[in-house]
């Protein structure tokens, strides 16, 4: 825990200092609520202000998302990130979504928050790109199971497959959530949204949330960088990463290993990209 | 007035205007026969195809639905069917992993001579089609039919 | 360099020769042979003849053996017979799982399809054992030209024989240039010099041997190397009955490879058996050995 | 609301009777928003198309669903249509209830409801249909055609002849193709050359055509009438303005090459031109590189360039090669330890060549005949005056240079002779002194001036020479003193350096070192002092702490030292050194075994612990490593020194005050003769640039190594190395006579002629010499020319298939008299190189049996193509008569599978050469051996079904064609498909036969498949025609089927752009309101020129911000949805 403490103490020193020397406009970070075992994001503008940061193991939410919500981009945002968040930055500068010089990154390696579901398959828990590193470098823990759960489903039947994902979708709300936490949903307008083109119904029944929920497992299934905010942020608790992650086991049995969001220069989007060579089953 | 007609599937083809449209209307110059339960959208290039469609299809009350293009090489635009390659590899996979039987979403390349392969591949694929029966799963008006069995008044 | 070794039945007969140089080269160079405990007959032209069944169940019996015993060596073999009828057998075990199945059933054991049969050729030709060869090499065969003659059953079905060219295989040539001698470029390499049927039909396979003996001498062969103990049979003891009915010429001494390279490290002609051949082939030796020896 | 009139057509019957029309009228009446139905006996019929246009005008129609055959057959006619009335020509669709309904199914009833099915889908779509409209681009009225065959000349005529400018670009030197190549053309056998030659003339005087050989297509953007091209035009190291043509750079050049147009049966030079006729005339030198034995060398000495005019009995030139570098060809030829040889590519396949040897030769010749001369100094005297401090090889070769360049040196040596190393440290054994004398006489003739006995820091210094007006110094003296061995005792009496006791020795004070001499090192300096005390009397043992494996001396001078007597303890260190009464006695020493290798490699010694043992000794030389002498420049005021004491000096020679230069032995520690020279060279270059302000390159020119893969020198004669004569042994072991005795000029040719020629071009620049014009330009780059055309033309021909790695059977290209069928094209043609005598490649006799064999490598799927080539079978009866023909009393067989003979007079010709007496045999050839002189073909008549076998004089294989190489890259290049095969792909095989898919894109000849030169013709003229017709706008017509970003959705992902096969789509910035501030953003966005409409954009984008127009996200789902209704 001391080693945490010291951490957030540097923390707020470097956040001090990168907005006293302008750097940065304001630094994108976790803060304290009214409940000690919850943070929340928090947008620090001035110096004094930097005490409010917070690192602890309950700084859980994903901040790569917020910079989308700074059109202007006035002055370069200063980000809080860990190995998830960092991925997501990634990815967001190779969707052209972010510029690298338009943000600070303030690395933090993670050993993991509270939640254990999002956290519990992390790969990375360094930050794998960063403008300044608080703390030490942790040591990375293989992950073996990043596909176990996945290969239990596909076990099932045709039947029980579709039994177990009604009741999911049975579930759902479409209140959206997922899609607005997820840092690689970075359209301008959702299809989900557009009711005109007739991508997706009104109604709210298994069938067409079905739909939403299938076809943004496959709009973000060669982007995800598996940080587990959508199953977070979700009211009804549903498993959504164990859809994401099928697109990922698929495409890295196909086109080879693939992690999202590893550096600037990753590969283009699976979809957005082919090889002569990939497998051919529809001779 | 209406005589009870065999059941018969609804079975959507999507098919690029310069290979497997052009194998299709070979095979009817040559007078070849397939089952009436194929549809054919014609799409410039298999890579048109939004892999939505094929949820749109199922969702709607299609029974099958094919992808069908040039074969890899032949692409009139070149490297369009790569892409349909890959993004149907991935969507049909997805798809059964979602419960849907495989053969309910194939894809297929079939060149713009091949209308032999064309009216094989439209027999056999309307058989199996036949033969698995309605699809109901994450469709409409099945899980209205549902909701209406289900209710407690009936 | 550690191989399980199938020797096969010629060695234990007519190529004795084969079986004692291969000994000799193979302790020289540190290459280690690991005969297959309860090894047998590949059943040879005989077996495939009389039912498929019988041939590939022969052979996949010596391959489960193999396989059981030493799991992760490659079955090395001398006889271009032996390897021809135990490739064939590997590859219908690897060509489908119900073929395998039926071979486990055929043989009663498990088996799996794992461990490679190679020749000699590929055994000696490898870079390491390349190496140990030239190292070994004190009485180098300066000059001597041989033909070398790989046989059909080393390059032949080319989907199942070995990695060599089939047309025109090198690996015999590449090894025994490592002791001196100078091999030939020549035509008939892997044509078939008639095998058993010198037994069965000899009208129609003494002319396979002239043939061979004709080009390896109008290419200007001192001798001929070989890889197969039926080959060296037929090639050798032809040559003085051709020579009496058609009035040629042939003065072709026939040798294992295998004896070229142990002469060449030093074993004299008759440790490996070079005696025992139909036509002499000691004297050429005898000569090149001295001759050899102030060459370089 | 829209107003949809949908039109039912019967067409004829072939509708009718499969499709109840009456129920799809009906039944269309009621789809939604369907104004007006009705049904057609012939819709596209002149009266069928009129009730339409009625209907519109009546109904008011604004959008129209017609029900007839397949839109690919009618879509444009009732577009066309269209145009004449109120409604916009994409408010159409066509339902297809023939070919996909009315002629496929049985059931009537079935394909009713499917027809309706099929009406309703388009219904539904036409109601999400938009107006469309095309847009205008401009046309750039000039044609690329690529490739100068056949095709791509008569294409180029055409289209200039029409009056539009065209760029003719051209892989070879020269324009002409395959067809030049050829003798006579079937069936007519007029002379190839004399109907093509006037082509290649028109072309290169019409004054629309530009012709750009040695030229390749390296980039094309844009899209039909407005392409730009970025071609290379690769460097031809002649400056073509100036050639004329004559010949007298190839009459100079001792290269040898292989002959491409020959296909290899003949030789010509490095600089050369195609073939007489060619077009452009002009000479090209063919240039791969630097040869690996130049690459490597230090100083970069044209090796092959001295050995190519060795080769040739040009040995003057050859001396006067090594001499551009350094006068020092006696000297280096005896000492040069020659990496040039080490990276000789004939390492590769046998022995390297004695280049070292061949460039003694040189100069044992000069000196022999009396011919070597004085080296005349051209350039103009310069005033300024340079010092240089020592006179070993770096210094004397910088003074070489210099005065080269007209400068005024003088050389100050400390020792009384000139020479340093090479004369103190080389033994005379080695190195005959008065070579060295007579080569440093050469520098002096060119007015160096050499001052010995003059000791920097005693006898001169650096303030003192400035003061006489020297304006820039070399310090290059050497490094002459030992490395200590830090064991104790060291100092005893009888313990002498190597470099001591090699200078007493060399410079005549006759050194005693006694009977027992133990040398401590194992470089060369060690040989060196070992064998030196050898012949001094004593018996010699080396002393080295590694094993031999790991000495750094050259292994022959180790293996000389052995054969003389020396010997080696291996794996041995001094411990301690011994002495009585301050005189050596003995020296402790200890056995080590080899450890970890160190960073280099090395595996370094470790002691073996209880191994000590004495050995007795009277002298004991050091040679365990040199150092430079500091004191005396130190004297002179120079301290600038690295951590290895040695002089501080950059890569380039510079120190840190600006008019001293320091290089060789003093700046890199002990290393080698010819890494001194080319220091010295580099210092003068640098020296130069310092007192003249420029800035030329220290290193001289070079291109990159040339590497020769040994599988290319597969077909290369071995020849052994040439063996160094040497003196009898026990001259060798008692006196100080040079060892070896160098080449006679017989062995110096031959070894010459042992020469691969891996760079092709041997850089020896005779050629620069004889060109009167001044027209070679050595150092030619590659030139990248960007032009703007409206059209592109592909005729890039074909090749033939590489049968050897195919057919093992057919000897897979080892017996030289199996030859393909465009080599005997070369042999039969009067400016071949058997000047139209068929001879054969083996030994130049006329062959009486010729066997033919056709479809190698058509038409065999197993082996080679699937396709037949379609020229063989004319070509290879074209061959039969030649052979018929020109050889008296010769046979001739030709093996078949088919004879296709499918053209305007073929039949009669294969007629005319059976009548000739060609044997056709119908079947294949399964084996050829050689076997006594013949070729023995064994093959079978399937017609009689027996086994055939002919003894052959010359084989001829008539091999398939295959696309030229490189296709596949241009392809890419361009945007257009192949097959398969690698065969380009037609628009349509039928009716767009020279188009591409590509708009503005067009074929000609075999790039697109296997034809004759008519057919060939006949395409050419076909795409010249398509070419004019499209230069006939100037402005074009775009589809307006293509892709549309909505910019409010799109986020500017770019996953769209890596889509798009045209590289229609980029990414642009656009400006955006947010809040009451505009912030820039990128979106996508599409050339309406480049997109083609495949739509594999709309296809991937999530949110569907980029749609196909007319086939939009919309239009589809509710397709979808009407078929699932």
């Amino acid at each position: 825990m001391s080693q945490v403490n010291e951490m957030q103490a540097q923390l707020r020193k470097v956040a001090a200092e990168l907005l006293e020397n302008d750097t940065v406009g304001y630094i994108i970070g976790w803060g304290a609520t009214r409940f000690p075992d919850r943070t929340t994001p928090v947008f620090i503008h001035e110096a004094k202000d930097a005490d409010k940061l917070m690192w602890n193991e309950y700084c859980v939410n994903g901040l790569a998302k917020y910079v989308l919500d700074d059109k202007i981009k006035a002055k370069k945002i200063g980000i809080c990130i860990r190995g998830c968040d960092s991925r997501a930055i990634n990815r967001l500068i190779i969707d052209n979504q972010i510029k690298r010089e338009n943000v600070y990154l303030i690395g933090l390696p993670c050993e993991g928050k509270a939640d254990k579901i999002k956290c519990g398959k992390c790969a990375h828990k360094n930050p794998v790109i960063h403008d300044v590193l608080i703390g030490d470098l942790v040591a990375e823990t293989p992950v073996t199971d990043r596909f176990k759960a996945v290969e239990d489903q596909e076990k099932l039947t045709s039947d029980e497959k579709h039994a177990y994902w009604k009741g999911v979708y049975d579930k759902c709300i479409r209140c959206f959530a997922c899609r607005n936490v997820c840092p690689v949903c970075s359209c301008k307008e959702c299809f989900a949204d557009q009711y005109r083109v007739g991508w997706q119904g009104k109604q709210n029944n298994s069938t067409e949330n079905w739909n939403y929920g299938l076809t943004r497992s496959y709009h973000v299934g060669d982007r995800c960088v598996e940080c587990g905010e959508c199953e977070r942020v979700c009211p009804m608790d549903l498993p959504l990463m164990l859809q994401n992650r099928k697109m990922l086991k698929d495409i890295n049995e196909l086109f080879g290993d693939y992690e999202c969001g590893l550096s600037e220069e990753d590969r283009a989007p699976i979809l957005g990209d082919y090889d002569l060579s990939d497998r051919d089953e529809f001779m | 007035m209406s005589v009870i007609k065999e059941w018969e599937p609804k079975i959507l083809v999507f098919t690029c205007n310069w290979c497997t449209y052009t194998g299709a209307d070979l095979a009817g110059l040559n007078r070849m026969k397939y089952p009436e339960n194929v549809r054919l959208v014609r799409v410039p290039c298999s890579s048109r195809v939004n892999p939505q469609f094929i949820l749109r299809a199922f969702m709607k009350g299609c029974d099958g639905v094919l992808v069908c293009g040039c074969h890899p090489g032949d692409c009139h635009y070149v490297s369009g069917n790569y892409f349909t390659r890959r993004r149907f590899m991935l969507m049909q996979r997805l798809l059964e992993y979602n419960g849907v039987d495989p053969a309910r979403f194939q894809a297929r390349w079939i060149s713009g001579s091949e209308a032999a392969k064309f009216r094989d591949t439209m027999i056999r694929v309307s058989k199996e089609i036949k033969a698995l029966g309605p699809n109901t799963k994450f469709r409409e008006d099945w899980y209205v039919k549902e909701a209406i069995a289900n209710e407690p008044s009936k | 360099m550690k191989y399980s070794y199938f020797p096969g039945c010629a060695m234990k007969g007519a190529g004795k020769a084969y079986d004692f140089s291969i000994k000799y080269v193979t302790k020289k160079i540190g290459m280690e042979l690991l005969e297959i405990d309860d090894w047998n007959c590949c059943g040879a032209t005989a077996a495939h003849s009389t039912s498929a069944d019988l041939a590939l169940g022969l052979n996949a019996r010596t391959l489960a053996l193999a396989e059981a015993q030493y799991p992760d060596l490659e079955i090395a073999v001398p006889c271009a017979a032996c390897y021809s009828a135990l490739r064939s057998a590997l590859f219908s075990a690897r060509s489908s799982k119900e073929k395998l199945a039926k071979i486990q059933d055929l043989i009663e054991m498990p088996y799996e399809g794992k461990n490679e049969v190679i020749s000699f050729l590929e055994t000696f030709s490898r870079p390491d054992a390349m190496k140990a060869i030239t190292e070994n090499v004190v009485k180098p065969l300066g000059g001597l030209k041989v033909a070398c003659y790989y046989g059909c059953l080393t390059s032949r079905p080319a989907k199942i024989a070995g990695p060599d060219d089939v047309e025109n295989p090198m690996q015999m040539d590449d090894i025994v240039a490592l002791t001196g001698a100078i091999s030939v470029d020549w035509a008939f390499k892997t044509e078939c010099c008639g095998g058993a049927h010198h037994v069965s039909y000899q009208k129609g396979a003494v002319p396979l041997v002239d043939r061979i003996l004709r080009n390896a001498q109008a290419n200007g062969a001192e001798a001929i190397a070989t890889a197969c103990p039926l080959c060296c049979l037929n090639l050798d003891m032809r040559q003085g009955e051709l020579n009496k009915k058609n009035g040629t010429d042939y003065n072709i001494p026939i040798y294992y490879f295998t004896e070229l390279l142990a002469m060449s490290m030093g074993a004299t002609p008759k440790e490996v058996g070079v005696e025992k051949h139909f036509f002499p082939a000691l004297s050429l030796m005898e000569k090149y050995l001295v001759k050899g020896g102030s060459a370089v | 609301m829209s107003r949809i009139g949908v039109f039912v057509c019967h067409c004829g019957s072939n509708i009718a009777s499969g499709v109840h029309i009456d129920k799809v009228v009906e039944a269309a009446k009621l789809f939604p928003n369907v104004v007006y139905c009705e049904d057609n006996k012939y819709t596209c019929s002149e009266p069928g198309q009129f009730k339409i246009k009625a209907a519109i005008v009546e109904h008011r129609l604004d959008r129209v669903v017609v029900c007839t055959c397949s839109p690919r057959m009618h879509e444009s006619t009732f577009r066309k249509m269209l145009k004449g009335t109120t409604i916009n020509p994409y408010m159409l669709e066509v339902a297809n209830l023939r070919e996909q309904c009315s002629w496929v199914h049985t059931d009537k009833d079935k394909a009713t409801d499917k027809a309706i099915s099929l009406v309703r889908m388009a219904a539904a779509k036409v109601n999400e249909n938009t107006s469309l409209f095309p847009s205008k681009i401009k046309v750039t009225k000039r044609a690329l055609v690529i490739g100068g065959g056949i095709a791509g000349m008569q294409t180029a005529l055409d289209i200039a002849d029409a009056g539009h400018q065209v760029t003719l670009v051209e892989r070879e030197p020269s324009i002409g193709g395959k067809m030049v190549m050829l003798d006579k053309t079937f069936p007519t056998m007029d002379c190839s050359a004399c109907i093509s030659t006037p082509k290649m003339v028109e072309c290169s005087s019409h004054p629309n055509i530009t012709i750009m050989t040695s030229s390749e297509v390296e980039k094309v953007d844009g899209y039909i009438g407005n392409f730009q091209a970025i071609i290379r035009q690769k460097a031809r190291y002649v400056d073509h303005s100036l050639c004329k043509g004559c010949s007298d750079c190839m009459d100079a050049c001792p290269v040898q090459a292989r002959n491409n147009f020959d296909l290899g049966l003949g030789k010509r030079k490095a600089v050369y031109t195609l073939f007489p006729q060619a077009v452009p005339n002009k000479a090209v030198i063919e240039k791969k590189g630097a040869s690996p034995c130049k690459f490597n060398c230090p100083a970069h000495l044209d090796a092959h360039g001295y050995m190519a005019l060795t080769g040739v009995g040009r040995y003057e030139e050859a001396l006067g090669v090594v001499r551009r570098t350094t006068p020092f060809a006696g000297v280096l030829g005896r000492v040069c330890f020659h990496p040039c040889e080490e990276n000789c590519s004939r390492n590769k396949i046998d022995q390297p060549l004695a280049i070292a040897t061949v460039k003694r030769f040189l100069a044992d010749n000069a000196r022999k005949s009396g011919k070597l001369g004085k080296i005349a100094v051209t350039a103009e005297p310069k005033d300024q005056k340079i010092a240089i401090i020592g006179s070993g090889p770096a210094g004397l070769n910088c003074a070489y240079m210099l005065a080269l360049e007209g400068y005024k040196v003088t050389v100050f040596e400390a020792l009384p002779k000139p020479g340093g190393m090479l004369k103190v440290g080389i033994p005379d054994y080695r190195l005959d002194k008065a070579v060295l004398a007579e080569e440093i006489k050469l520098i002096e003739d060119m007015g160096v001036e050499i001052k010995c006995n003059t000791r920097i820091g005693k006898d001169i210094s650096f303030k003192a020479l400035r003061g006489k007006g020297y304006k820039a110094f070399f310090i290059a003296i050497g490094a002459h003193t030992d490395s200590k061995l830090n064991v104790p005792g060291e100092d005893a009496l009888g313990v002498v350096a190597g470099v001591d006791f090699l200078r007493e020795s060399n410079l005549g004070n006759n050194p005693k070192p006694g009977k027992r001499v133990i040398v401590v090192g194992g470089g060369n300096v060690a040989m060196d002092a070992a064998r030196t005390a050898l012949r001094l009397g004593s018996d010699v043992t080396v002393l080295y702490r590694r094993s031999e494996a790991e000495m750094p001396a050259n292994a022959l001078e180790i293996d000389h030292a052995r054969e003389e007597g020396v010997k080696f303890e291996f794996l041995a260190a001094p411990m301690e050194i011994i002495s009585e009464n301050g005189k050596l006695s003995g020296v402790k020493s200890i056995r080590n075994r080899l450890g970890e290798p160190d960073a280099k490699g090395r595996r370094s010694p470790v002691p073996i612990p209880g191994s000590e043992f004495i050995l007795g000794v009277d002298t004991l030389i050091k040679a365990i490593g040199q150092k430079v002498v500091q004191e005396d420049l130190t004297a002179a005021g120079f301290t600038l020194y690295d951590r290895w004491g040695n002089i501080a000096a950059n890569a380039e020679t510079k120190t840190e005050l600006a008019d001293v230069f320091a290089g060789g032995d003093a700046q890199t520690g002990p290393a080698t003769v010819i890494e001194a020279i080319a220091a010295g060279n580099k210092a003068a270059k640098a020296i130069m640039n310092y007192l003249e302000g420029t800035e030329l390159p220290i290193e001289p020119y070079l291109m990159p190594e040339a590497t020769v893969e040994a599988d290319e020198l597969k077909n290369v004669p071995r020849a052994a190395r040439g063996r160094m004569p040497m003196i009898p042994i026990q001259d060798r072991r008692s006196t100080f006579k040079e060892a070896e005795l160098g080449f006679d000029e017989k062995t110096a040719v031959a070894e010459a002629l042992r020469c691969v020629n891996c760079a092709v071009c041997s850089e020896c620049r005779a050629c620069e010499t004889a060109c009167q014009s001044k027209a070679i330009l050595r150092e030619q780059e590659d030139e990248l020319i960007t032009q703007d055309f409206g059209a592109i033309v592909v005729t890039t021909g074909y090749e033939l298939i590489d049968w050897a790695p195919l057919y093992g059977e057919y000897g897979g290209g080892r017996y030289p008299d199996v030859i393909t069928g465009l080599q005997f094209e070369r042999l039969v043609n009067a400016s071949g190189p058997t000047e139209g005598h068929i001879l054969r490649p083996s030994d130049q006799t006329e062959p009486k049996n010729v066997v033919i064999i056709k479809c190698v490598g058509s038409r065999d799927e197993n082996k080679g193509k699937a396709y037949c080539s379609r020229a063989c079978c004319m070509y290879g009866a074209k061959h039969a008569h030649q052979v018929l023909d020109k050889i008296p009393d010769s046979r001739c067989y030709v093996f078949y599978m088919d004879v296709r003979t499918a053209g305007k007079g073929y039949e009669e010709f294969y007629g005319r050469t059976r009548e000739d007496g060609a044997m056709y045999l119908r079947g294949r050839v399964a084996k050829i051996y050689q076997e006594g002189g013949k070729l023995i073909c064994k093959g079978e008549d399937s017609l009689l079904g027996k086994a055939v076998t002919v003894e052959a004089d010359m084989v001829v294989l008539e091999t398939a064609m295959v696309p030229s190489p490189g296709v596949v890259k241009l392809a890419g290049i361009l945007g257009i498909s192949t097959d398969p095969d690698k065969w380009l792909n037609e628009a349509h095989p039928k009716l767009r036969p020279v188009e591409t898919n590509s708009a503005g894109i067009f074929l000609a000849g075999t790039c697109q498949g296997p034809k004759d030169i008519p057919d060939t013709v006949a395409q050419a003229g076909a795409a010249a025609a398509k070419v004019s017709a499209l230069f006939s706008n100037d402005e074009l017509e775009t589809n307006p089927m293509i892709s549309k970003v909505i910019d409010e959705k799109c986020s500017g992902c770019g996953l769209c752009v890596g889509c798009c096969p045209y590289t229609a789509i980029s990414l642009q910035e656009i400006e955006e309101r947010v809040g009451a501030l505009r912030v820039k953003r990128l979106v996508a966005s599409v050339n309406h020129a480049l997109c083609q409409g495949c739509g594999a954009c709309a296809g991937a984008c999530r949110p569907g911000a980029i749609d196909l127009q007319g086939f939009s996200n919309r239009q589809l789902l509710e397709e979808v949805d009407a078929l699932c209704l």
